[in-house]
């Protein structure tokens, strides 16, 4: 009696959950890579096993390369800018300036506002001529930029806002390491003459490391993750310039309603993701805790 | 898999009634999807509209419901019809069709058209606007909120650079020579006000059909299988389009928005600019000088695209429920409701019966600018509607935008596009 | 080698003043032992001496050189935490060597005072070892080992072996003890361990609620305290205070007739004896009933009611009592200590004899 | 050192220091100016939207003018129904399985513990095509259900309240059973509220986060009657002709403000509880 209630609970317990996570995410996973391989069937045509076509043609799609160039540069341009500016402003808020509350403020305060809704808000900052970024530049000189409508400028713009969106939320959490390393080695290391820099350098950011990984892990999701503002803001445009991997899924899937080849396009999505994970699990894991 | 999904099926039976909802009543009870892309309240109109029908049709009832942009009602129109229950009438944009007809979504109207009256009805609509409609010898779909594009001037600039106010430019030639009097540069080469502008954000394909039109060529043929983007017409017209920015430097350059091209009009930023017929009603508000309006400039020959919505009857209702649908599109249309729909919200009424109208004879004598759309519906193509159309429209969008942004010359950008046309539309050809 | 000296020094937070009016010195190459129940500031003293906190008023020189004004880095001195402040992810050596390769010491020199410094506390082999792989005691030890090195006149310890067992914290007492005197070291030392403070200081500081209440040398602090609080905080168990009261022939125990033990008035007085100075005879002329019973093994403690005061009693291990019994106490004049109660100074009172009925009673001489 | 360098190395610290502080304060600034700007738009008059005079009229009528344009109080309704359907599904389903991985040991644990973390990499919108099918499959396309469901099982939620459930003492759980609880007894009365902090926590986290969430909603509703507040937004803010950008800036503030609000007077537990959750 005992031995199967010891068997038994658990699994009662796990229940729910296993088959909630099953329906949406491993049979999900699984079907994606499935679908990947068949076409599209429409009204009058089912579907028909195609092989390997989708991958194929994702070779010869420009839009389809375009936007994972994009999302490269994305992440690799947000990912770290947000990682530093974060950082900085979890020392600064951790420093002892006056006013820190209202700094913390003022750096967290974007992350619980809706992408969509700041998103809405930075579009007419990009205006070109009387956008506030334009005339905010105008003043020294600069002449008015089309910033969404100029690919060149395009997915910078989008990086800038996300960068603004995010650096707050991730500033928390490097705000909780700050406060679990020990005032006192600042202390044993201002006795010995040590810059504020070079204890950043020896001390603060080594022992800010574990962190880092969980932000740089976090911020690179996001960056594959939230496509909220492309939709607001330039839907991909001008010319694919900032189509990003997982609105060009959405595009394919819910605009052109060719669901498998967004199911191709999604299994590219989780190879990268999976990618990820093993180099965070497997690689940086151990190389950056020191206990 | 069904065994799974199965499975959760009955778990949550309860639960999915809740969202299945809607009792059956005596009336014959119908959804209407309607998109709202313009502001202001149209949801009040549609609803006072729906009113007045259910009051001399007592046995329909009709659920309106506001469904987003045009992208939007049709992706719900679609899963609401994959998941088997499609709302029996709804308004999606007129190049929707071929997607709709391919997903076997809607219903050709010939069904219903019994009556004398209801066929004087359904030829009474401008031809023009039925091209978009119909297919195969079959009406699918009847004009409901249709647009163009009109050309608009700022008279202030106009007499500050020592033109005539009242004449706009009407040539290819002379919105050049125009704009480039107009395009003020302050000295530090910083442009203060453009001469002309032209919104490519989105559907920009639209806009150059009316430059196609005018050079006398064609974007699509009207099979829905066949595009010409490569064509020395079309290559003309964008090559004209990205001049303007490039060569002669009198439009801004990059993509414009849509939103913000009449933003940039009334703050004094562009003197002439072409945006849609459904923007009258806005410029008319919020210009803070005097303006004119008038039909879209020539070249070989005078020309400007249709746009917007049909209203479709879906397949898969019951037949009743199609025949109470046909009955509120055919009231919904009619002369004096065309009339009405147009005066309050800026589109164009589709049928000459309605511009016949009491009502819109009175709109039009106070506000002349609302008979600039009606002038131009001699000169008036179809819009571009292909199989797989919100595809080829991206294909074609893309284009113009690495045009108008530098990236690749009009030529080599069309041919691209032409080849992944080709592509798509493969399929589709018999 | 560099003494320090402490003027007038005052710290004060918005709403709370740390230190007061503490002025002290320690002569070079001795220990001092800043003691004080928490929140008495003598760790914010300490701090001060570092220079980790900005002095409101008063100077600090360290070694003559007036250093108020001067970052820690310029002060000279090493100091251990009572957290050790060792860097997580730093070996043992690089820890130790920190401080050296901020001020850009050659590697060579640093190199031969990692191993000197290893060599004295017997570190030798955990170099390669994180802190989060050493015990407390090799914690503490590398945190001294920095110290060291630094090699540093003037060495501040904030509590440094408040986190170690009880056997621990002996020996290392002992050896830091050492390492001062061999090293020369002048040195402050932080703590609330009575104990660690008398065994350790060449003077002991001690501090209460921001004021100096006696700096004196622990026998001197043991034997003449000159507070009711000093009397109070040194010893095990705390001495004895009872309130006098007045009586017909000078101070008596408040609720007792008699014999009186102070000459003049009683009342506002208190009277110290400790409990290892009292004695339970049969000659004893204060009369007192054994209340309770406190048996350690080597000795007792009694607590005798005497009138309406209790008195810890001291006795050798033996039971030779029991509740309820009426005693006699005795103790020797010099044993007795007066202090007032309202400013809690000490007061020199001659001490009194009383002659209850007949006979030769034990001298009570006047202290000093 | 003389007293002369001294003070010139005083006076050049603090000259720096001033000109870091100024920085601080400077990116600070520049942080909260979106959206101060934005309540500029949201209260004066279109006209001012791109010209600041100090004296500009103030005026609601944005607000106003938003509120009629949209059925935003429709959207507030469904959103707050999603996030209470999400959460209290979250905290029961998750708890019973964080209780599962924290207190029992049964063959294949590592491996469902392992399966369940993939969510942590593989959200609920990366896979919104399959997903989409599965909904639609269920008849639930367009229900406030369908917004909630693909998130309920949360990795993030299990493994969270698994931490808290491992740090709790093995004692109090003994000395519970010994009074007789059986496991869910022992769950409700012992680990439960023992983890209080971390369910406000993660109730922060949660409801910020569906509260925002745009991409899933945005593809399976369809209506006005389950459409949360981020798609009405998207939905009002995306016609192609003119904008009014002081009624978009109205319709965005009014959209946040129950948060914004909530942040503003609850700062200090809304940052430790995002910590909270951070850490573990």
């Amino acid at each position: 009696m005992k031995k199967t209630n010891n068997m038994v609970v658990p699994w009662l317990l796990l229940l729910p959950a296993t088959v909630l996570l099953a329906a949406f995410t491993h049979i999900p996973a699984v079907m994606t890579f499935i679908n990947s391989f068949y076409r599209t069937p429409r009204g009058n045509r089912p579907a028909r096993f195609v092989g390997m076509d989708h991958y194929s043609s994702m070779l010869s799609d420009p839009v389809f390369m375009a936007a994972l160039k994009n999302n490269a540069i994305y992440a690799l341009g947000t990912v770290p800018a947000a990682i530093a500016l974060s950082m900085l402003m979890a020392i600064i808020v951790n420093s002892a300036i006056r006013g820190r509350a209202l700094m913390r403020m003022s750096f967290f305060l974007p992350t619980v506002l809706p992408m969509i809704a700041v998103a809405n808000i930075w579009l007419f900052f990009y205006t070109p001529g009387y956008g506030l970024i334009d005339q905010f530049l105008g003043l020294f000189g600069f002449h008015e930029r089309n910033w969404l409508g100029d690919p060149d400028t395009v997915l910078g713009s989008l990086m800038m806002l996300a960068i603004w969106k995010e650096a707050g939320f991730f500033m928390i959490f490097y705000l909780a390491a700050l406060q679990q390393i020990s005032p006192t080695l600042s202390e044993a290391a201002a006795l010995e003459g040590t810059s504020r820099w070079y204890f950043f350098r020896r001390v603060t950011f080594p022992l800010l490391m574990p962190t880092t990984l969980f932000v740089m892990i976090n911020a690179i999701i996001n960056s594959f993750r939230l496509i909220d503002h492309v939709i607001v803001m330039t839907r991909g445009g001008p010319d694919n310039a900032s189509t990003l991997l997982l609105y060009y899924v959405y595009n394919v899937a819910f605009r052109f309603w060719d669901t498998a080849y967004a199911s191709a396009l999604t299994v590219v999505l989780l190879a990268v993701l999976a990618l990820l994970a093993f180099v965070q699990f497997g690689v940086l894991d151990r190389k950056v805790h020191y206990k | 898999m069904n065994s799974w999904t199965g499975w959760i099926k009955g778990a949550l039976a309860g639960v999915a009634m809740l969202g299945a909802g809607a009792a059956q009543a005596a009336p014959v009870e119908i959804n209407f999807y309607y998109p709202v892309a313009i502001g202001g309240p149209v949801a009040k109109i549609v609803e006072d509209l729906i009113t007045r029908f259910e009051a001399d049709h007592p046995d329909i009832k009709v659920k309106p419901v506001y469904s987003g942009t045009y992208p939007e009602t049709i992706s719900k129109a679609l899963t609401a019809y994959r998941a088997g229950q499609p709302p029996e009438v709804a308004v999606m944009l007129s190049t929707d069709m071929y997607t709709l007809i391919d997903e076997d979504a809607i219903v050709p109207f010939d069904d219903f058209v019994r009556t004398d009256e209801d066929k004087a009805w359904l030829e009474g609509f401008f031809p023009v606007f039925m091209v978009n409609s119909q297919h195969d010898g079959k009406t699918w779909g009847v004009p409901f909120q249709r647009g163009t594009t009109l050309f608009f001037w700022n008279k202030d600039a106009f007499r500050e650079v020592g033109l005539d106010p009242e004449k706009g430019p009407q040539n290819w030639d002379e919105v050049v020579e125009f704009a480039t009097k107009l395009t003020k540069r302050e000295a530090d080469g910083n442009v203060s006000r453009w001469g002309m502008q032209v919104p490519s954000s989105l559907t920009s394909y639209w806009l150059l059909q009316g430059y196609v039109a005018q050079n006398d060529g064609k974007i699509a043929d009207e099979t829905g299988t066949q595009t010409y983007f490569d064509s020395p017409e079309v290559v003309e017209a964008l090559q004209y389009w990205v001049d303007l920015a490039h060569k002669h430097k009198v439009m801004k350059p990059g993509v414009i928005e849509w939103a913000t091209n009449p933003k940039d009009f009334f703050e004094g930023r562009a003197a002439m600019i072409t945006t849609t017929s459904g923007n009258l009603t806005n410029i008319k508000t919020n210009a803070p000088f005097p303006f004119g309006v008038q039909i879209l400039p020539e070249h070989k020959k005078r020309g400007a695209p249709t746009s917007g919505g049909n209203a479709y009857i879906f397949n898969g209702v019951a037949p009743e429920k199609q025949a109470a649908a046909f009955q509120f599109v055919k009231w919904l249309s009619s002369p004096e409701q065309a009339a009405e729909w147009s005066i309050k919200t800026g589109y164009i009424a589709a049928r000459e019966d309605a511009w016949a109208t009491e009502a819109m004879k009175a709109y039009v004598a106070e506000f002349p600018g609302a008979l600039v759309p009606h002038e131009q519906i001699p000169y008036m193509v179809p819009e571009l509607s292909t199989h797989e159309n919100q595809r080829i429209s991206r294909v074609i969008d893309d284009a113009i935008e690495a045009s108008l942004t530098g990236k690749k010359e009009p030529a080599q950008a069309l041919s691209d596009a032409q080849k992944e046309a080709d592509r798509i539309l493969e399929d589709y050809r018999d | 080698m560099s003494g320090i000296e402490i003027a007038s020094l005052n710290k004060s937070w918005a709403t709370f003043n740390a230190v007061q009016d503490v002025s002290f010195t320690v002569e070079a190459g001795t220990l001092t032992v800043l003691l004080g129940p928490s929140g008495c500031g003598k760790s914010t003293t300490l701090r001060l001496i570092a220079g980790l906190e900005g002095a409101t008023s008063g100077a600090i020189r360290i070694g003559g050189r007036d250093v108020t004004n001067e970052p820690p880095a310029r002060r000279d001195l090493a100091m251990v935490f009572q957290s050790y402040a060792l860097f997580p992810h730093l070996s043992v050596a690089e820890n130790i060597v920190f401080g050296l390769k901020v001020r850009k010491v050659p590697a060579a020199e640093r190199a031969r005072r990692l191993q000197r410094a290893v060599d004295i506390l017997g570190l030798s082999h955990l170099l390669d070892r994180k802190p989060s792989q050493l015990s407390g005691g090799q914690q503490q030890r590398v945190a001294l080992g920095r110290a060291i090195v630094a090699e540093a006149p003037v060495c501040l310890m904030d509590e440094p072996l408040s986190n170690l067992d009880a056997q621990l914290r002996h020996e290392m007492r002992k050896e830091i003890r050492s390492i001062q005197k061999s090293l020369g070291m002048t040195m402050v030392y932080v703590t609330h361990d009575q104990i660690e403070a008398m065994s350790l200081a060449d003077q002991v500081i001690l501090m209460r609620n921001g004021r100096i209440e006696q700096k004196a040398t622990p026998s001197e602090l043991y034997l003449r305290p000159a507070t009711s609080f000093a009397a109070r905080f040194i010893g095990t168990p705390p001495m004895n205070l009872v309130e006098l009261a007045d009586g017909a022939d000078g101070a008596v125990v408040k609720g007792t007739n008699g014999p009186a033990l102070v000459e003049g008035r009683g009342a506002g007085l208190l009277l110290g004896v400790r409990p290892e100075e009292i004695r339970i005879a049969s000659t004893g002329i204060v009369p007192a009933i054994v209340q309770s019973i406190d048996y350690h093994g080597a000795d007792s403690i009694l607590e005798c009611l005497v009138g309406d005061q209790l008195l810890q009693v001291r006795v050798e291990g033996v039971r030779r009592h029991a509740v309820g019994d009426p005693v006699g106490l005795e103790w020797k004049p010099e044993a007795m200590h007066v202090f007032d109660r309202e400013t809690t100074r000490r007061v020199e009172r001659k001490v009194l004899v009383t002659a209850d009925g007949a006979g030769e009673v034990p001298a009570l001489r006047a202290v000093k | 050192m003389s007293a002369m360098t001294l003070s010139h190395h005083a006076r050049e610290a603090s000259f720096w220091r001033v000109l870091e502080t100024g920085a601080c304060y400077l990116l600070g600034f520049l942080w909260i100016l979106p959206l101060f700007y934005a309540v500029w738009m949201a209260v004066h008059p279109p006209a001012y939207e791109v010209r600041f005079e100090l004296l500009a009229p103030l005026t609601l009528q944005n607000f106003v003018d938003a509120w009629n344009a949209a059925p935003f109080a429709r959207y507030f309704l469904n959103t707050f129904a999603l996030i209470t359907t999400i959460l209290v599904c979250q905290f029961v389903i998750c708890t019973l399985a964080a209780y599962a991985f924290a207190r029992y040991e049964f063959p294949g644990k590592t491996v469902v513990f392992m399966l369940v973390l993939i969510q942590l990499m593989i959200m609920p919108e990366v896979l919104m095509v399959e997903n989409y099918r599965t909904i639609s499959r269920l008849g639930l396309v367009d229900t406030v259900l369908a917004m909630g469901l693909p998130y309920m099982a949360s990795a993030f939620g299990i493994f969270l309240l698994r931490q808290t459930f491992l740090t709790v003492p093995k004692e109090l759980d003994d000395a519970a059973r010994v009074e007789g609880a059986g496991p869910l007894a022992v769950l409700l009365k012992v680990y439960v509220p023992l983890a209080r902090p971390v369910y406000v926590a993660y109730g922060l986290v949660s409801v910020s986060y569906h509260w925002n969430n745009l991409l899933w909603p945005l593809v399976i509703t369809n209506s006005v009657t389950t459409r949360p507040l981020t798609v009405g937004l998207q939905v009002f803010a995306s016609p192609d002709q003119g904008v009014q950008w002081s009624v978009i800036s109205a319709a965005t503030l009014m959209t946040s403000a129950p948060l914004l609000i909530g942040f503003l007077l609850f700062q200090r537990q809304f940052v430790q509880s995002f910590m909270r959750a951070g850490i573990k």
